[in-house]
């Protein structure tokens, strides 16, 4: 099944912390009333010119394998490649927070607003981010209600240009989602337009399936290994 | 001179107004616009830009000082001489072709501002010639390339070629940087510096410059 | 209950004949390849800038009879004040386009594109009004699915500032509704902010109940007899 | 002069771009700007005013119109004397204080310089003493005036009651309009001409300026 849906941009603001993370400023630490205030008027910003709306289609194994091989150029092994064969449910996905929110940020810095803008940069980011944490909810609600996922079920996102996944992935996924409908179109080097656009295949499937290390080639050049993270997240979260 | 620590102070602390108001202050006690940007303004963004490398204070306090510097220098630009704002040197940057992300390269430019250097800031999607063109009009020290697709890297040593053809590498180095560009990657395509992030950027200028 | 919901911009782009329509265009004229072109532009950038989002809410017909009240300067009689007692359901409503699409129409009036501009605008106020019917068919469907409607009930909106309800109207009805939450803002003249905003009341009944004649005081200085138009779809729409 | 009438042909169908290239050819042959102006693209206008007030065509058109006008005029313009693009009169227009639509008073705009008439618009929320302030600093002859609120009609008349006050009122003339104006109203409160759209509003203004 396909499905658009609108989203409300107040259901994706982020924390203070988040944004503040997103800055590399580590939990908990004091940041002050002005930092406070910079944050507060980036959020204002995000609520004003966000408009978040996703796209998301189910596809079958056999499909989404195809997509997944792309123009052959991913790394082996990967993670993806190894989980989405075991997955209940593969669900293409992609997400924007609008093109007006791109221009404000631009505008933002040519007008010289230079704090604020890279403030509200990241807090879009973040807002990005919580568009993918939205429709995975809406996915796992959806197969829940079909009965095709149950309470261990969890979902996970991998997206083209991470974890092996070439960015050229993108072209067979745009083609295969159509996520033009909601504003979001493919640069010839595989970028999204607007930038605050997300993409990729959430994965529904039992906590065990979405579980690995990361000691994959590419791995060492990862600046983040959010995985981790995103990993310890599936076994903390209630269903 | 004590006015001069308290611009730098209140700029640590990101006091915008607080720095328009003293700069002017110092002003109209007749310091040298010059003295008051060297030993105010930038003296107060080196302690920012070296806390920063330091890990003791992070982006946004970086931001609200380069925030404060900007309504300082703000006072002070009429009364700069044409060269004043620039005497540390010149840096064209730009985000490569085929390349859209410009947040990591925005950010060296904030902090090269900061550093006292004279930034030409040319956007995204800026092309070899476009890069060469303006650093030679403007008769700029450096070149900063950021892209942050491995696809758009190659395009960083479209430029490094084409300041060699045209015999300008001697006169106007090169410095990369941006996620998937590693120290390897860098020496590889023969630029003459690698800025991992905003903050070594600026090192790394002072480094080609100096 | 209350909801708050996002809407998609794709399902609020009018069609061609009614963004005419509303600039006086009678239906059916042949406008030719330069205005199709003129509007075509408008709607892309209706479709780019437009983030529409609504919120709706129950209240009881003791509750509306207050905030219909409101500061007691409504006409006197009004088919509303008639209406609302024989209600099925009262379900206030706010809906909005967002802020950057009314900055969008104001800086292409500012550079001097007024033909898209104009366009542009009215192209806006009819999406409004379809935001407005996409509310109708939530509270309707809801109201069907609770078994507070059924196959017979029809759905019709009333404003503040038309009909005989006083524009101050809108005191009472923010303050019960608070569609501060999707960005919509009263001035002190009791304007919407952003412009391309609706609010008022969706009058659920039977089609009997929503039957009025245009005779009323007012009725003369009303430019359009819009009621009219509403009326008669009422009774031809199906369920 | 068969390519003037060759503009004003090709304005009626809102073809700017042919406007323009042949705006340029009659310059090119020598042919004065003003005659061109008023020959070619005012003329060409003032037919399609009038196809507009006879509902023959639709405010679509009108605006494709006002497009190639503008296309025309910016050829014109460094060309023209300082009064010729307003050698018919001078109008101000804005929504008055408290009324945030203005896109009738926007429509007002456009018809008014397509015929020919300077137009300042000051926007929307204006307050009396900026209407004016305005009218008395550029010497304009009428102030328009428009509300879509019947709780801001009475800010259009403080404007007249300003006007009077400062004893503008007999260089000054007025006009008022917007969905909740009604011509008893505008007399009532001493308006000078009332618009009840935008084709008309034009026609007002030319009996005030006449």
């Amino acid at each position: 099944m396909r499905r658009v849906v609108g989203i409300l941009p107040a259901s994706i603001v982020p924390s203070e912390e988040a944004v503040l993370g997103a800055m590399g400023v580590p939990p908990g630490s004091e940041q002050g009333e002005r930092v406070d205030g910079l944050v507060a008027d980036a959020l204002d910003e995000l609520r004003r010119a966000a408009c978040p709306r996703g796209v998301v289609t189910n596809v079958t194994t056999d499909e989404f394998a195809r997509i997944y091989e792309g123009e052959s150029d991913n790394d082996t092994p990967s993670p993806l490649a190894e989980i989405f064969p075991r997955a209940e449910e593969l669900v293409l996905f992609a997400a924007t927070l609008g093109a007006p929110l791109s221009e404000r940020i631009a505008a933002l810095f040519a007008d010289g607003s230079l704090a604020l803008a890279t403030m509200l940069d990241a807090a879009a980011s973040e807002a990005a981010e919580l568009a993918g944490v939205h429709l995975d909810g809406l996915v796992l609600e959806g197969a829940r209600l079909g009965g095709q996922a149950n309470q261990f079920t969890r979902a996970l996102r991998y997206s083209p240009g991470y974890c092996g996944w070439n960015l050229t992935g993108q072209r067979a996924l745009f083609a295969a989602l159509g996520p033009e409908e909601i504003g979001v179109h493919l640069t010839d080097n595989c970028l999204m337009e607007p930038l605050k656009s997300i993409s990729g295949v959430i994965v529904l499937g039992p906590r065990e399936i979405h579980e690995f290390t990361d000691d994959y080639s590419f791995c060492s050049a990862c600046p983040t290994h959010d995985c981790r993270r995103r990993i310890k997240e599936l076994t903390q979260t209630r269903p | 001179m004590e006015i001069l620590g308290q611009i730098a102070a209140l700029l640590e602390r990101g006091e915008d107004q607080e720095v328009r108001s003293l700069t002017q202050s110092a002003m109209d006690q007749s310091l040298p616009a010059l003295k008051i940007l060297e030993e105010g303004l930038l003296a107060g963004m080196q302690v920012v830009g070296d806390r920063f490398r330091a890990h003791d204070i992070f982006l946004p306090e970086v931001l609200l000082a380069a925030r404060a510097m900007s309504a300082g220098v703000e006072v002070l630009k009429p009364h700069l001489g044409k060269t004043d704002l620039h005497s540390r040197g010149k840096v064209v940057i730009g985000t490569v072709q085929g390349d859209l992300h410009d947040i990591g390269k925005n950010l060296v430019g904030i902090m090269l501002s900061g550093a006292g250097f004279e930034v030409i800031d040319l956007g995204k999607n800026v092309s070899a010639e476009e890069f060469v063109d303006t650093a030679r009009e403007s008769g700029a020290d450096v070149i900063g390339m950021s892209a942050l697709l491995t696809t758009t890297m190659p395009a960083m040593k479209q430029v490094i070629s084409l300041l060699r053809e045209r015999g300008l590498d001697s006169s106007v180095r090169t410095m990369v940087g941006g996620a998937p560009v590693t120290r390897e990657y860098a020496s590889e395509m023969g630029a003459d510096g690698y800025g991992f992030d905003a903050a070594n950027a600026v090192e790394c200028v002072r480094e080609l410059v100096g």
